[in-house]
């Protein structure tokens, strides 16, 4: 039984991972068109399949002098964290692709490799924009990085585990964000900042002429939009909102439901908020954001006694 | 469920989780990049993690690739700023005093080695069912309560240590109006300091960060 | 319940030996497929001539560089990188904490209120240090 | 049959286009941001289609040359011009020239042609040489000997220079520009940076041409409001909106009060974070945004005497992104009637 395992948790996590880039894809135009004020139109369903064609009949780029093995092993770190991270999302009571003992250990550890997964992307170019591009964003990503450990801490404490499936059910009859309410908005910080999307779009902003991606074209690019999509989806995908938890539906359809939900909450976010000046969001980080979760992990263990 | 013996797949596992620690470990020191050569160890970190977990330590292993991970990222960009070459676009060698470092490195082989052939371990297998994370809980929150604070102000002092070693203010002094000591002269017979330290306006370059959470 | 063999459970009070590494394989299953899939993907090659040098030049909005752009590159938050490490590591201790958390009781909240005391103190003081802007 | 298919639905993907905005195009060419069947891209990476919109005379033509050529095939040049006798760059040679007041029926005809393999990739201009010779030399062929000399790969190593925190690291000497988001037209800088901040930056305006701006061609004079929202949506792709940058083009185009837009924009942060940036004479970024959505405010191309020195060493020492957003605050201040050339004197 074990082998099948093996085997067809990754197909699994394939077809869900590509049904999610494609949500996150037309969730995030049709929010869009929304903030833009041009009809929303059935368009928007066929949009990402023509704009992968594009990129894929576009010729990848190259540069005077990459690190060509790193600068491809990006966009496919990237996107293999991303199924990582859902492959740790509990789908119904009795069933996770990998609920593993530490879930929220291996969540920490997806965030920081996606770190070093962005930051290769933006220096293996060896060029100016991307290179500044890389290192704002480690200074960004290290500083966040912080406030999920809290905000995951605060989640297990009512489950007495660090396993994602039972951070889901010591939420039944009262889901974490009530009981926690600072961590949700928190852990959505850290799904901006590990998609680098929107307000946290530090690693890939037009300010920097496309940052990371400024040097990519080609299938290189087009993975690496689809693993960011893929990572916003991983995070959509949260245990804040009770999970499978919900009345009337089977578990996989709310999980589906609430992963949508909270897609349009983090891509409508992307729409409205403006870049954040990275200097300013160190320090607001570690200065405004970082207690903040120190106050919700206190109020889940005063929750907790 | 719980076979004593571990499973053909758990060895196959070992093996190449093994052979790839070792490996990378070993292109650590033939590449020219430093930044390839921070993640390679890296690779190499995670592999050995990754054994951890096979041995059954489920916190244990991935806190070694979490910590790891941070590490290594942290690394780099101290790598790459005081390293000549740091891209390795000029070839070089990674290895200083090679001599040396081979008969330390099989010293310590040899001693890893001969343990590992010729120790005798105890044979108490883990119970499966054991709550090793929750043990560890329990062991910090009791008996090791007092080294687990210990290591809490350690780290403060670690921090401190590192703020008064590396922040412009601890080293140089305040910037209004450079109360504290100045770095050393740049050029001392023109008697110039670094741009920015003696005539530069107060604040200037770190717009928008001060007042901002006050 | 076939679908629980495949993945393997969620909740399971005690989990085996087997099914708790049956769960990591299947994890990394995940990440090496796609991470091995995806890098096939982006490093197939292509048919056709060479990169040209004037392809291959930096994109500087029609601007030229005068050296690569690899350096000994100054980051600014430098000081903010060896806080976060110190932090990070405390934080390790944390996560074994809230396991025993409500089995502890009052005691882990009074130990861990003193730990995080200690850690704000260095928080604090590297705030004050300026230690979080660029240098 | 199967790449039949895929080149079938990238032809009707909506173009990535890629603006350089040359003499007399003004803010106009970011209105294109309206049109559905086109994207504007910030790098030309990821573009399909060149638009040079305007003159390039001189140095902006070879500007223009490089940016061309590093578009990825297959790539397509559209010239959007009201003189395409007065000297072409080498760049624009195959390209169609649209002399009218709309280019995007010509950008998605070119983008189509290329991408189906009707018509053939735009040529590379440039010579396909390294930037130094080295071909051959050093231990590798690879050019450098030692650790940081000779030129491996064709380029030189940077070299450390003294830094205002007491160390010393390396200094890139880099010239960005002129076509880069939130630049104002012909504008280039010549920057040293050290890990990010500009350590030396002169700005420079390049000889734009003489001769008919696009709106001349269209027959069209633009109200100041107008201008103003032209400005706001590429100030708005900077900022990292660029819904609301497609929002501010249509009422542009519209030529709208944009009343809810200006509000969208008050909510959206971007006020706060270019706060303290780019400050002179007492006023910043934000402060310059602000005036800007003041239908009250002053009027575009008030301030044509932009004092690009003063303003060039007001930047040192800041990141190379707040540089950006300083230059593409003053862009509205140049407004895009006034002549760059005059704003440099």
């Amino acid at each position: 039984m074990s082998g099948l395992a093996v085997w067809a948790a990754p197909l699994l996590v394939a077809v869900l991972l590509a049904g999610g880039v494609y949500a996150a894809a037309v969730i995030d135009l049709a929010t869009g068109r929304s903030v833009a004020g041009t009809g929303l139109g059935p368009s928007a369903l066929l949009q990402p399949f023509r704009r992968a064609a594009l990129t894929v009949v576009q010729r990848p780029s190259a540069t005077e002098r990459p690190d060509v093995v790193m600068w491809l092993l990006a966009p496919a770190l990237y996107l293999g964290l991303a199924a990582a991270g859902l492959a740790l999302v509990p789908l119904s009571p009795t069933f996770a692709i990998a609920d593993v003992q530490a879930g929220i250990v291996v969540w920490g550890t997806i965030e920081s490799l996606v770190i070093v997964a962005i930051f290769l992307h933006g220096w293996s170019a060896n060029s100016l924009q991307p290179l500044l591009a890389a290192y704002r964003f480690l200074a960004v990503g290290v500083s966040y990085l912080l406030l999920s450990m809290f905000v995951l801490i605060a989640a297990a404490i009512p489950a007495e585990s660090l396993a994602t499936g039972q951070i889901v059910v010591s939420q039944h009859g009262l889901w974490n964000v009530v009981r926690q309410p600072l961590g949700l908005p928190l852990f959505l910080i850290v799904a901006l900042g590990s998609a680098t999307w929107g307000p946290l779009n530090v690693a890939d902003g037009t300010d920097l002429a496309g940052g990371t991606t400024a040097e990519v074209s080609g299938m290189p690019l087009l993975m690496w939009r689809a693993a960011r999509l893929a990572m916003l989806t991983s995070f959509a995908a949260t245990v804040f909102l009770g999970g499978w938890q919900g009345p009337w539906l089977p578990g996989p359809l709310w999980v589906a439901v609430k992963t949508l939900l909270v897609l349009v909450v983090l891509a409508a976010a992307g729409h409205r908020f403006a870049r954040v000046p990275t200097e300013r969001f160190v320090t607001i980080c570690w200065v405004v954001l970082l207690p903040l979760s120190f106050v919700d992990l206190a109020v889940a263990g005063v929750g907790a006694l | 469920m719980s076979g004593a013996q571990p499973s053909l797949v758990v060895h196959g596992a070992f093996w190449v989780f093994a052979l790839v620690a070792v490996v990378s470990g070993w292109r650590v020191f033939r590449t020219d990049s430093m930044v390839r050569a921070t993640f390679l160890l890296l690779a190499s970190f995670l592999n050995v993690g990754a054994i951890l977990l096979l041995l059954g330590g489920a916190y244990l292993g991935i806190a070694l690739l979490f910590m790891m991970t941070v590490e290594m990222t942290v690394m780099a960009v101290f790598m790459v700023a005081f390293m000549m070459n740091p891209a390795g676009l000029n070839p070089m060698s990674m290895v200083h005093q090679p001599r040396v470092a081979a008969v330390a490195g099989w010293a310590v082989f040899a001693g890893g080695a001969a343990v590992a052939v010729w120790g005798r371990f105890p044979r108490r297998p883990l119970d499966p069912a054991a709550d090793v994370i929750g043990a560890l809980g329990t062991e910090l929150m009791g008996r090791s309560m007092l080294i687990f604070e210990t290591a809490g102000v350690a780290l403060v002092a670690t921090m401190i240590g590192s703020v008064v070693l590396s922040s412009r203010r601890s080293r140089f002094g305040d910037e209004a109006g450079d109360i504290g000591s100045l770095p050393p002269m740049l050029d001392s017979a023109a008697g110039t300091y670094p741009p920015g330290v003696v005539s530069e306006p107060a604040g200037a370059g770190h717009h928008g960060s001060h007042g901002d959470h006050s | 319940m076939i679908i629980v063999e495949i993945g393997g459970g969620v909740g399971g009070e005690s989990p085996g030996r087997a099914q708790v590494l049956s769960l990591l394989a299947s994890l990394l299953a995940v990440f090496g497929t796609t991470l091995v899939a995806t890098f096939t993907v982006v490093a197939w090659p292509r048919r056709g001539a060479a990169p040209t040098w004037a392809f291959r030049a930096p994109t500087l909005g029609g601007g030229c560089a005068e050296t690569h752009a690899w350096s000994r590159f100054h980051a600014r938050y430098y000081p903010m990188t060896l806080v976060f490490i110190a932090f990070e590591m405390e934080m390790m201790f944390m996560y074994p904490w809230a396991v025993v958390y409500v089995r502890e009781g009052l005691t882990a909240l009074v130990d861990m209120g003193v730990f995080l005391g200690l850690l704000s103190l260095g928080i604090l003081y590297a705030w004050r240090e300026g230690a979080l802007r660029w240098q | 049959m199967a790449i039949g298919i895929l080149r079938r639905w990238a032809a009707s993907a909506p173009v990535p286009v890629f603006i350089a905005r040359g003499g007399g195009a003004g803010w106009r060419p970011v209105e294109l941001a309206a049109d559905p069947r086109v994207r504007l891209v910030p790098s030309p990476r990821h573009a399909s289609v060149l638009l040079a919109a305007g003159r390039f005379p001189g140095p902006m033509g070879e500007a223009l040359d490089r940016v061309h050529d590093q578009l990825p095939a297959p790539r397509a040049a559209v010239w959007w011009t009201a003189d395409a006798d007065a000297g072409r760059p080498a760049a624009l040679q195959g390209a169609s020239v649209v002399p009218g007041p709309d280019p995007v029926d010509r950008i998605v005809a070119a983008h189509r042609a290329t991408v189906l393999g009707d018509a053939p990739s735009s040529p590379d201009v440039g010579a396909d040489v390294p930037p130094n010779e080295f071909v051959g030399l050093g231990d590798n062929g690879h050019g450098g000997e030692g650790m940081m000399g000779g030129v491996p790969y064709g380029r030189p190593m940077a070299m450390t220079a003294d830094d205002r925190d007491g160390l010393a690291l390396d200094r890139l000497s880099v010239t960005l520009g002129p076509f880069l988001p939130g630049f104002t037209n012909g504008l280039q800088a010549t920057v040293a940076l050290q890990g990010g901040i500009v350590q030396e930056l002169s700005l420079d305006v390049l000889d734009l041409g003489e001769g008919r701006s696009l709106d001349d061609l269209a027959g069209e004079a633009p109200t100041p409001w107008r201008t103003r929202l032209r400005w706001l949506s590429e100030a708005l792709r900077v900022g990292g909106l660029d819904a609301l940058a497609v929002r501010t083009a249509r009422a542009a185009r519209q030529g709208d009060e944009a009343t809810s837009t200006v509000a969208l924009v008050r909510r959206s942060g971007l006020l706060r974070s270019w706060s303290g940036i780019g400050a002179l004479d007492g006023l910043d970024a934000a402060s310059r945004l602000a005036g800007a959505l003041d239908p009250s405010g002053p009027a575009p191309g008030g301030q044509a005497d932009v004092p690009l020195d003063r303003l060039a060493a007001s930047l040192v020492g800041s990141d190379w992104a707040d540089v950006v957003v300083a230059i593409c605050s003053f862009g509205f201040v140049a407004g895009e009637n006034a002549h760059p050339r005059a704003v440099h004197r």
